[in-house]
């Protein structure tokens, strides 16, 4: 049986070529800014219901993503507007969707916890704690049953590492082999819950030893070392090696959902991550000390994320509410 | 026409549907192997290989998931519980990731899965493993609920469920597994959802039934013209969408209604079609709608008790006299 | 009399029972340290400690089962879910192991435990956090399932299903939380279980609602007699044992019915009060009784059409209207 | 963190004393003829439903039993008769339960499956795979809450194994640190499936390690092994150390229940099974090799099993039907 190791701090990270990092930076900025500017809409009334940010986070889905090609399939759970944007679906429509409109990528129907793009191979933005989990494991299923080398990536939380269902989708995913990468994003906390709360052992990478799955451990603040373990991942599945579990360590900025005031840890926990430990700063650092892009340049694409933003966000005001005949749709496909 | 029994038109339906379409497959415990516990699958592992006829653990939620994310792969999951009682650790994903996604999505995306398996009472096995689950999954939209009577229908519906886009709860009846009916031959019989069957004309009183009441409804309506009174019996077959305009009809014509369900009373099927009747057709109305149903319990083991606790051909005789005023 | 939100007292009832009886414990994500997901616990992790306000992880299915598992042995777990659309993980154990285990056991095994938290819609999150199952839980025999309005029936219902000897599914609304009302003061006030409440009294027509439903009930029966309409209304408060004496008193009074859900229409509680009244008050309607409900969609996001899908006052005072045959 | 350790031919059981053994077989005895009147029974249209045999396995719930005292709770599946006399329960009422008799321990109403006795600290009897394990943690927190010394075993087989609520418990009995006893009753099959085709990694003792609780695998058809493996389980429990896992290595002679003709093993397995394992003739062979007693002894006491089993199963005959009335009570307690 393969063992589950711990791989932290990885010394053989491969160096990142300045073009990835500046492909990193634009990308983590993007979803940066996008969330920044969805909390201030949810602030004004625009954006209802819950509303999960990913702010902290960028670099897990992030580098994930770029170890993935076309026809591997992604799902996670109701923090999902990263990885909507990761799949390349488009700013304007993921806005418009946040604020329940016509333009929105659900038609408005979905909000942000349920969004989906089958063109991206995204399949959701779900509701329900640990659900994506075999959902996961069936989009894997699917791509066993059609005999291709696609590889499956289920995003979900500490918190949702302890569900049942979890457990039954390692199992039938270790019992046939399935090329399924369970990632699991460690940010600490699930809502009020720190993790020494919800489990008594901390190494989520070990979760699936009893079913004989593979484990590893890696910083999720840093996007290339992210990108370092899911390509091992994604190399481990197409070559028929089966489900891995990828624990990857990170931290959420704000509340759990906007309204969190997230009263179960200290202001400074979060500040001395923010200051030591922000992906999207270590890659800005990276770019810089490596001079791979001057402070011009970056401020360049500083503007650019910021034009996408606003404009996404321009539409998503300007976008009607959905037509009243649309509460009848989409109950049912024909 | 050949002479069929439920069990075997329900796996002519999956072989067939296998055979045309590759995207079709079977998961669910011991339908490989075992040929299924109640031995529906009889053939199929042989037939199409285990890639196509898979054994899972006993993981009801994981496997419901696992069969719900193929689907939105675009495959044609077949998921068989071993029975529905079993379904109930893995309702959250029909109805939570199944039932409403396409609606989520803006019509994004489908998931064409059937989950099927025996629901209801099988014989003796008590409380735990006797629960009828039409009127739960009858209340969700976004489901397709069938509960077929007769061998043909069950065929035919299940071939139709397979093709159907939308998912489907396919509720069926242990009891009724081994009975035999004639059933059209062809691999191009179908039977649409969605459609009421008119098992038995009759004037005086509809009856309304699904699933194994159907047989019980029959029984009744023989003893029933022998004493002069004709029943019209409605095989509902489909739960959701209800056909309302066959139930209607049928009220219009006699004037009176007793509904029949294995499930417990509380807004159960019967109590639908009550609501229903009253809104559409309340002054075709003679007499109020009566329901039989199973007896508000735990379905209780002991034979003499069991036999109280579900509804019998005396039952629905006892209601059809009342609702036409004959005691 | 003070004047309490239903938050508080709901957190009063638990309190007071957790002080006169050590064997009743609260469990559930977020009860304790973070003072409940919806601050219906706070402060109980203060009074009384971590060993009878526990916080679990996120496994409903798991934690359900353990509750049942420790009343089995007697102790009075109160369950916590976070919202009721979670507890479809485990509503097996809901069912199975609890509702039905007295009856198995042929009266050896109680199991006195309480599920409650939200039920329903809040306000915008979708279809998969606003499914309604006072209809589902109240289709049971062998729960007690309960769902107030007013802050004084939820601290004496609440009160009352601690203090009895069987499950109790108690279904709050996310909405009514924060709302006022009066609540007589002492830890000896209850409110029974299986009575409803004439909130309103009137001639011309029973309005039937329950939980957040009664708020919009009374806002239509203002506008109505402003029409010269007098709209009777009864709070069920208890789903089951459903309150028949009362609703039907009220309707052989006014002869019209009108009932309110925020479920889905199929086979709902309206269903059930329709079926009940044909059956037992037939000739007492002057007109069918009219179901205002939830619309059958999965709750969208947009507020536009979550408005259009949920009922509304305008729609009780159009079916009103419609029974009354005044357009 | 506790490792799991296998434990399959432990060197150090210690040797039991002739009385030990004789209760062992008494009780064995017991349980075996009880069932084998059972399936008679069953087969002459006595019994109906599912009614699943113990047979075979008699040495994992009396060497667990024998390690427990009053006040230790107990829970199990529908395998339950066996567990059920070992409670303490009188076989003319478990007998007459079976058959669906007034005087059955659950009045008739629950049959095979659902059977409980308060007083014996055994609570089901359940048929849900996998059900009993919360709920033997539910049992395990009421001792925690308490403050008590008890413990609560669980039993369940190794298909309900691979249930997500089994890890659910586990969590949450190692993060409280209950005094849980998690019995797997390996038998090798679930119905038709056998354990290889159930999971990828057969080590059903290591199944709580990402919780860290210790597991130990103990052989099933030596009922003295079992009694110390289980002496040691309690005493980690009441000693306070937590949950811990017991894989009980074992075999089932019949059929899953009495209408599966059992065709996915070979006769040669069962049959090999019972003449080189069976914890009955392992036992008897120690009384006569130890001389602690004579065929004669053991034909007594075989004679007097079988008079409280034919007395059991004349009772059970004889009790009458429920009372119609019973129909409407015990659906709500008072
Ligand atoms: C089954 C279920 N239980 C509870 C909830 C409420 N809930 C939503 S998110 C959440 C915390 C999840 O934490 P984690 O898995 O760590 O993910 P994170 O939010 O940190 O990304 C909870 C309890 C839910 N949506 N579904
Ligand atoms: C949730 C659930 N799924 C399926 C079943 C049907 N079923 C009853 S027993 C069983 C096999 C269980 O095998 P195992 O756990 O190994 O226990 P054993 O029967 O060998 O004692 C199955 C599939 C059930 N009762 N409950
Ligand atoms: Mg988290
Ligand atoms: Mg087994």
């Amino acid at each position: 049986m393969a063992v589950a190791k711990k791989k932290d701090k990885p010394g053989g990270v491969p160096e990142a070529t300045g073009e990835e990092l500046l492909g990193y930076y634009r990308q983590m900025l993007l979803l940066r800014r996008f969330e920044e500017k969805a909390g201030q809409m949810y602030g004004m009334g625009l954006i209802g219901g819950f509303c999960h940010l990913y702010i902290g986070q960028e670099a897990v889905a992030t580098g994930i993503q770029r170890a993935l090609g076309p026809g591997d399939s992604v799902v996670t759970g109701y923090r999902c507007h990263a990885h909507m944007l990761l799949a390349g679906a488009d700013p304007k429509a993921v806005m418009a969707e946040l604020a329940g409109r016509a333009g929105g990528v659900s038609k408005g129907k979905g909000g942000s916890m349920h969004m989906f793009t089958k063109k991206g191979d995204f399949f959701g933005g779900h509701g329900i704690v640990g659900a994506q989990v075999p959902l996961g494991a069936g989009l894997a299923l699917a791509h066993w049953y059609r005999g291709n080398d696609r590889v499956a990536v289920s995003y979900f939380g500490d918190g949702a590492s302890n569900q049942g269902q979890v457990f039954e989708a390692f199992n039938m995913a270790a019992l046939w082999r399935l090329p399924a990468i369970f990632v699991i994003e460690n940010n600490q906390y699930a809502m009020g819950t720190s993790l020494q709360r919800s489990t008594a052992v901390r190494d989520l990478y070990r979760r699936g030893e009893a079913f004989g799955l593979e484990g590893q451990q890696v910083d999720g603040m840093d996007v290339v070392a992210v990108r370092a373990a899911a390509d091992e991942a994604v190399a481990h599945c197409r070559a028929g090696h089966g489900p891995i579990v990828l624990e990857v360590l990170t931290y959420r900025y704000r509340g759990h959902s906007m309204s969190d005031p997230a009263k179960y840890r200290s202001k400074e926990e979060v500040a001395r991550v923010r200051a030591e430990r922000d992906p999207i700063e270590q890659v800005r650092d990276r770019l810089i000390e490596g001079k791979h892009a001057g402070d011009e340049a970056l401020k360049e694409i500083e503007k650019e994320i910021k034009a996408i933003v606003n404009e996404a966000a321009e539409y998503a005001q300007n976008s009607p509410e959905p037509d009243a005949a649309e509460l009848y749709t989409d109950v049912y496909a024909s | 026409m050949a002479v069929q029994t439920v069990r075997e038109a329900l796996r002519d339906a999956m072989a067939e549907e296998m055979r045309a379409n590759p995207d079709v497959f079977l998961m669910g415990e011991e339908v490989a192997e075992y040929q299924g516990a109640y031995k529906v699958s009889q053939g199929l592992l042989q037939e199409f290989g285990a890639k196509r006829v898979i054994d899972t653990p006993i993981t009801e939620m994981g496997f419901a998931g696992v069969g719900t994310g193929a689907a939105m792969m675009g495959l044609r999951p077949i998921v068989e519980f071993m029975t529905f009682n079993f379904a109930m650790q893995a309702i959250d994903h029909v109805l939570n990731s199944a039932a409403k996604t396409l609606y989520m999505s803006g019509g994004e995306l489908r998931c064409p899965i059937v989950f099927r398996g025996p629901n209801g009472a099988a014989a003796r096995v008590a409380a735990q493993h006797s629960q009828c689950y039409a009127s739960w999954y009858g209340h969700v939209p976004g489901l397709r609920v069938i509960a077929p009577w007769s061998a043909a229908d069950a065929k035919g519906l299940l071939k139709s469920a397979i093709r159907d886009p939308n998912p489907v709860v396919f509720l069926e009846n242990e009891l009724l597994y081994g009975q035999s009916f004639e059933v059209p031959e062809g691999a191009d019989f179908t039977v649409p959802i969605g459609k009421a069957n008119v098992v038995r004309q009759g004037r005086d009183v509809t009856i309304v039934a699904f699933s194994i009441m159907v047989s019980k409804a029959m029984q009744a309506a023989e003893k029933l013209a022998a004493q002069g009174i004709e029943a019209e019996i409605v095989d509902l077959r489909t739960i959701r969408p209800l056909d309302t305009e066959t139930v209607l009809a049928s009220v219009k014509k006699t004037n009176r209604m007793v509904t029949c369900e294995e499930g417990w009373p509380f807004a159960g099927i019967g109590a639908e079609l009550a609501a229903l009747v009253m809104e559409r057709a309340f002054d075709h109305l003679d007499a109020p709608v009566a329901r039989v149903t199973g007896k508000d319990v735990p379905l209780p083991y002991a034979a003499n008790l069991e036999k109280l606790a579900l509804p019998q051909v005396d039952d629905i005789i006892a209601a059809a006299k009342a609702v036409c005023y004959k005691a």
